[in-house]
């Protein structure tokens, strides 16, 4: 076959690495306001364009604009600003108390928090999240008790999670966050399987999904899609496309000029959008919109979100060993507290000055509350030493009894 | 000589039918599905079809397509939907076709299901049951043959069943449904039609007539967590389960050796009561399954047996198993622990001296 | 929530069941020679549309039409319908053998043979084919010894498998036949393994996936889109739409009255195409353009062949059970056998006669295989009792050794 | 009084470096990238940024991204990439990010590299290696905790390895990768950079000046299935591996009991003679783990010693190991097996008498 040149591996590289400049120029962003609002009983077919385009209501004035931006009401757009807020000084704080060793571990949203947070909004009571380590702001826009959160985090004695599991892995089935799981995507599927029992019990509610761009990948993804389209229960199936995973970025998962990840859902036969996960009223209109299809028996729809990992991935990571410094800060689209701030002065609802009152006093309510958690105990102490034996079954069997003596002998000596 | 106990015994003037395996298991569904609405059943062809093996035949009809359904082929999924489905309040009861392609579920069964209700310190549970036909003896291969059992003992979490008769599957698969932790329910599929004691080349035999293929209507249970003298025996102890019960009392029939025979039916939890008191009493004894022997549930009996019995043993525990080989198709009978190969082991426990 | 009605589960249904009419309304095709033949290096993104139609070649009249007819050489044609009748011979002959208790299992391709002749044409030695169960006219068409086929269906002292696999999971290396798995799917994402490696090594081999309709809901099968997607190697991935995963019809791996699987490929960035697989003429165009766009450089591509599973899942099913029992004659898509050979006789290089009197010489010459094939034994007479200690690892372990030895002091009692 | 075993000793004049366990892991697949360009190496985070643990770090660098490569976040495409690059002709060493998300490629380990030679009667095979951190002792909670080796040596055509120290982990690397049987090997994360035993309170140490952080250059094995006495000892056997040899040794100390340390290095294949030999020696055996207890690798070991040495044994094999429960974040130090708690059971071996 002499006419055959030689292949190569095709191996994705993202526009910038350490030392070069960010580079955006790729993403291409509609204007506000110019993607379209279909009825909820869309057909998946008549939207396929809602996938490939980002939906976005705030304008460079900080407008709402557009199809998309009339259901929202102020109480909404001023709690959504408050948890936002909320979420981004609670995770400085935890942050500073990783730095002070209160914790060993901590993991931050920043620059995703109007997702989390609008999409909370826009569900009901008896709902229920699938959420991964990236959506503290689903609790904290139910007015989660902070002082739970933050026991957890440090593993006390007051730990509702009882110093089981890494910090930040939270579970609250009252506040309807299911508990998070260390391994990827296994929750996909798993809120597939809620919805499906929703419907097969003839009730109306909605399970919601979450997974990352990197962990598209992963199988349990497919398994979701799959049977998200063949029994189309009440799940509203997330995508936060914050560009990154670990050190990985979106093209590694398949991201290509183009495709989005959106676009998967079409193979299935599943209404997809994707949408500006920066700007709070998209959001929140997006998720109210997917949650009524789906509670009106439309069945599934796979929401991309397009954000961007300001953060490290974890306190346990150094992204400035493989993406420029500087490229959080060339994210086309912007800070989503923000934008939302910036939307509620121009609405004429809020002020520079109510801002820096609420970040005030929002920093000190923390710094309080952190402050009489770490009285509960910080970094595992208060849990019990052998706790581990409760929960692994219902009732115990006689050879954990007997294993559980063992371990109080051994802490008694 | 072999003694048949059938755990507890249902009241007396509970109407009793002749059962195979495969309707006892069916049964014990739809007196689950019957009496709460919350147990729904699924798989890979269980629905209109009724499954590859029959199990699920006739309860789609019965129960609608709501409650029971086929599922795409995809053993992570369907698991990943029960425990989805558990954390809702339902019951599921799945199937994987084969206990050979139960591995793309295993993330979902140790890491989700298994986890669930220590993670979130008993916030979220996983009452599911994964029933799964295993074990060789019908000329399938090695992706028709396998008893990974072991690799499921090892999970804290889970709890691992393997009953060997009509009346045991039935009372212990209603115990596994109605038990709020996940269950892998191991059905030896070369059990399912009559017992086997491993003569392949002799006719089969059918439960029909058999003492432990009377089974009894509507609800009762086997506990979970207690073994089953299947034989009587002071000469030696077999501690076993699944097919290799016919197989050991074959064999001890066959060499006229009084061996005592334990179907163990749960191996998590494990009836060490038993185990123990049988060793103690005849101070040999064999560890016996199909699975691969190296990490074998044997592996984890005849440890423990040494820990609770070492003083009484008099010879060394000897396991028996399968080979550490893939499951050869056409050599199957060879890898299978055959009659014969049990009852050499019998004998040179009972003649062995110090 | 009182104006939300209940919630039922979705559970789909076939068009038809025991008892029913079958119902094949629902399938439209287009007419043969109406769908464009792209360049090989189209973007994935020119020919959506392709996925959604089907390309077939041969007419009503059975002429050889369009843009995918003009390639291909008679001696081509003539090659493939020898061994789609060769290989539907076969598959009857094993069936005998099966029904005579001389082996244990057999599974047939009836109606299918248009797609693995068709494609293995259109490869090069040195290619990989990564097989399931359903596509022994690969083999076939390379001319593999029928007697290997044969003596490892008996496993008997000449199964080159020797004894180890179920009757028909063959492996031949030698003729680009990658062993058969038991496991459904697992081959999907070694054949983009092997692909890749094909590219690292700067080689211009070309790697061909198949993978059952059924069977595209397993998880393997996303793993090898999203690998495909990511580093573009040099595979065709096949999937065969034959409408049934034993007795599971196609829509519970999510295909839908508005999408098809090759559509599935759109949101990985694959160039898709949805054939005819009853149609030789179009099976071997399609498949040799894929090889050339992946010879080439191109990447991927995925084809969904349509077609219809004719026989039973294999010896152990009936499909009387869960489908109209016309319902194979029913098939729009009519015979691959048939259609070829008309196609030829129209083409003025085959006969009424020629076909009779091949088919009778291949029902002969392959009676006669079978025969001397049982000689070496039927249903795994003559395999070694303790085979199944080699090849376990390259050399065999202390505890192996030992195994075997016991094994052998057992046969030999 | 620490033997330091370093197994095959490289020709004397070879320059040696201190290295911490992660530089000679990585110095392993250098050497074996540079030797054979089959060698190629990919995982999660493994290219640009060289891995979670820094264990590849430089490697795309130096051979480009042809060979060393990102992965997508999916195991069981990574080692399903892996079984056909194999199939092809290369030898990839790749990388499960924790041993905890190993699950997701458990199909492909066992049914498909695990098989392939046999299936195909040697027509194809999977010399692959398939590298994953373990253990816990970082505060890693349950889901970076976890060390599932026995999961792996029930399978029949793998081979399962878990190396110690730097001067091991780069030999045993080394030999695994070129190996043409696919290879599970097991890295401690609480070993990359130091020893470690047991006192998580006392100040970490670090491998420079230890002897087995003394590393040649260039190429060198470590045989499969070859243990090594970590520890000369005459009273009581300890049969381990992984962190716990530190463990083991450190505990004997404080007891002040004359303790044989066996570190196994590989588990299957496993070196029956060295500890064989040992146990019939001291007449007394410790098997030592993290793992979970229940059909954990101490179980095989357990069943194994009682089978060969039961006539040297004075009293009853023990097992040390992680409970049957999910590794605990907060606890964790409750769970791994204390010098404390492996001083007492070695105690308890030595001043029992029959
Ligand atoms: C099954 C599994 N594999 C690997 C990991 C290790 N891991 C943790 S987070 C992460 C990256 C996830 O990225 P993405 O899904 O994009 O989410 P993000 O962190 O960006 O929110 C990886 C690889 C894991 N937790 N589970
Ligand atoms: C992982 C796995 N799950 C289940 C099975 C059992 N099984 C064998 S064939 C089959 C149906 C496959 O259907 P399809 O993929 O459409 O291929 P076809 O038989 O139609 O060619 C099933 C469920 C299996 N072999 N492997
Ligand atoms: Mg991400
Ligand atoms: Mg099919």
């Amino acid at each position: 076959m002499p006419d055959y040149q030689p292949l190569r591996l095709r191996v994705p590289e993202p526009t910038s690495r350490p030392g070069d400049q960010p580079d955006f120029s790729a993403f291409h962003f509609p204007v506000a306001g110019s993607v379209s609002k279909p009825p909820i009983d869309v057909d998946f077919n008549d939207i396929i364009e809602h996938a490939m385009t980002t939906i976005r209501v705030l304008n460079k004035d900080g407008e709402a604009v557009g199809p998309w931006a009339d259901s929202i009401s102020d109480d909404i757009l001023l709690k959504g600003l408050r948890a936002m807020l909320t979420t981004r000084v609670f995770d400085e704080r935890m942050m500073a108390l990783q730095r002070q060793g209160k914790t060993s571990f901590y993991m931050k949203c920043t620059g995703e928090e109007a997702i989390a947070v609008g999409h909370q909004l826009a569900l009901q009571q008896g709902d229920m999240n699938f959420p991964t380590y990236r959506q503290q702001g689903l609790l904290i826009a139910q007015d989660y008790p902070l002082e739970n959160m933050i026991n957890q985090i440090l593993s006390n004695a007051h730990d509702p999670l009882k110093g089981r599991q890494l910090p930040i892995m939270y579970s609250a089935k009252d506040h309807g966050f299911f508990s998070i799981s260390g391994n990827l995507g296994t929750q996909y599927i798993q809120a597939v399987g809620w919805a499906m029992a929703s419907a097969i019990k003839g009730d109306t509610r909605v399970a919601s999904a979450w997974i990352g761009d990197g962990a598209t990948a992963s199988n349990d993804f497919h398994a979701a899609l799959v049977n998200a389209s063949v029994y189309r229960p009440p799940v509203i199936l997330n995508i936060v496309n914050n560009q990154w995973a670990i050190s990985t970025f979106s093209g590694f998962a398949g991201e290509g000029r183009d495709t989005t990840f959106a676009e998967r859902a079409h193979g299935y036969s599943i209404a997809a959008l994707r949408v500006d996960g920066n700007d709070f009223p998209a959001v929140y209109a997006v998720s109210k919109w997917a949650a009524e299809r789906a509670r009106r028996g439309y069945g599934p729809t796979l929401i991309e979100w397009v954000t961007y990992r300001v953060a490290p991935h974890s306190t346990a990571d150094d992204p400035s060993r493989y993406r420029p410094k500087e490229e959080s800060d060339a994210w086309p689209m912007g800070d989503p507290v923000l934008r939302l701030k910036n939307h509620l002065i121009q609405r004429g609802i809020w002020s520079e000055q109510q801002h820096q009152d609420l970040e005030g006093e929002l920093t000190q309510h923390i710094r309080d509350i952190a402050k009489t958690c770490t009285e509960h105990g910080i970094l595992g102490e208060g849990s019990k030493a052998c706790d581990m034996f409760e929960d692994v079954y219902e009732t115990m069997p006689a050879h954990l009894v007997a294993q559980k003596q063992e371990c109080e002998a051994l802490n008694n000596d | 000589m072999t003694k048949l106990d059938i755990g507890e015994l249902p009241e007396a003037g509970r109407a009793i039918s002749d059962m195979s395996m495969i309707e006892a298991i069916r049964d014990a569904m739809d007196v689950c599905m019957g009496r709460d609405e919350n147990v729904v059943v699924f798989g890979e062809d269980v629905g209109y079809f009724g499954g590859v093996f029959r199990c699920t035949a006739d309860l789609q009809e019965k129960y609608s397509s709501q409650r029971v359904f086929d599922s795409p082929i995809n053993e992570s999924g369907i698991v990943g939907v029960g425990v989805g489905m558990a954390a809702y309040g339902l019951r599921p009861c799945v199937e994987v076709q084969f206990a050979d392609y139960i591995y793309p579920a295993y993330d979902q069964i140790v890491s989700e299901a298994a986890r669930l209700r220590s993670r979130s310190a008993g916030d979220f549970t996983a009452p599911i049951t994964i029933r799964t036909p295993c074990g060789g003896g019908i000329f399938g291969g090695q992706t028709h043959s396998q008893s990974p059992e072991s690799l499921f003992t090892h999970v804290a979490g889970l709890k691992t069943l393997m009953p060997s008769n009509p009346y045991d599957a039935k009372g212990m698969l209603i115990a596994a449904i109605e038990d709020n932790d996940p269950v892998v329910f191991f059905e030896p599929k070369r059990l399912y039609n009559g017992p086997f004691d491993g003569h392949h080349d002799r006719p089969a035999q059918s439960w029909k007539g058999h003492p432990l293929g009377a089974v009894p209507e509507g609800h009762y249970t086997v506990p979970l967590g207690k073994a089953r003298i299947a034989r009587e025996g002071a000469a030696v102890s077999v501690i076993t389960y699944g097919t290799m019960v016919y197989v050991a009392t074959q064999a001890a029939e066959e060499m006229g050796i009084d061996a005592e025979v334990i179907d163990l039916r749960s191996l998590n939890p494990l009836d060490m009561d038993t185990i123990r008191d049988s060793v103690q009493k005849t101070g040999r004894c064999l560890v016996l399954h199909e699975a691969t022997l190296t990490s074998g549930f044997g592996a984890e009996l005849s440890a423990k047996i040494q820990e609770h019995c070492f003083y009484h043993l008099e010879v060394p525990i000897k396991r028996v198993a399968g080979w550490d080989t893939p499951y050869p198709h056409a050599q199957e009978w060879h890898y299978f622990p055959s009659p014969k190969r049990v009852g050499l082991a019998l004998q040179s426990l009972v003649e062995e001296t110090v």
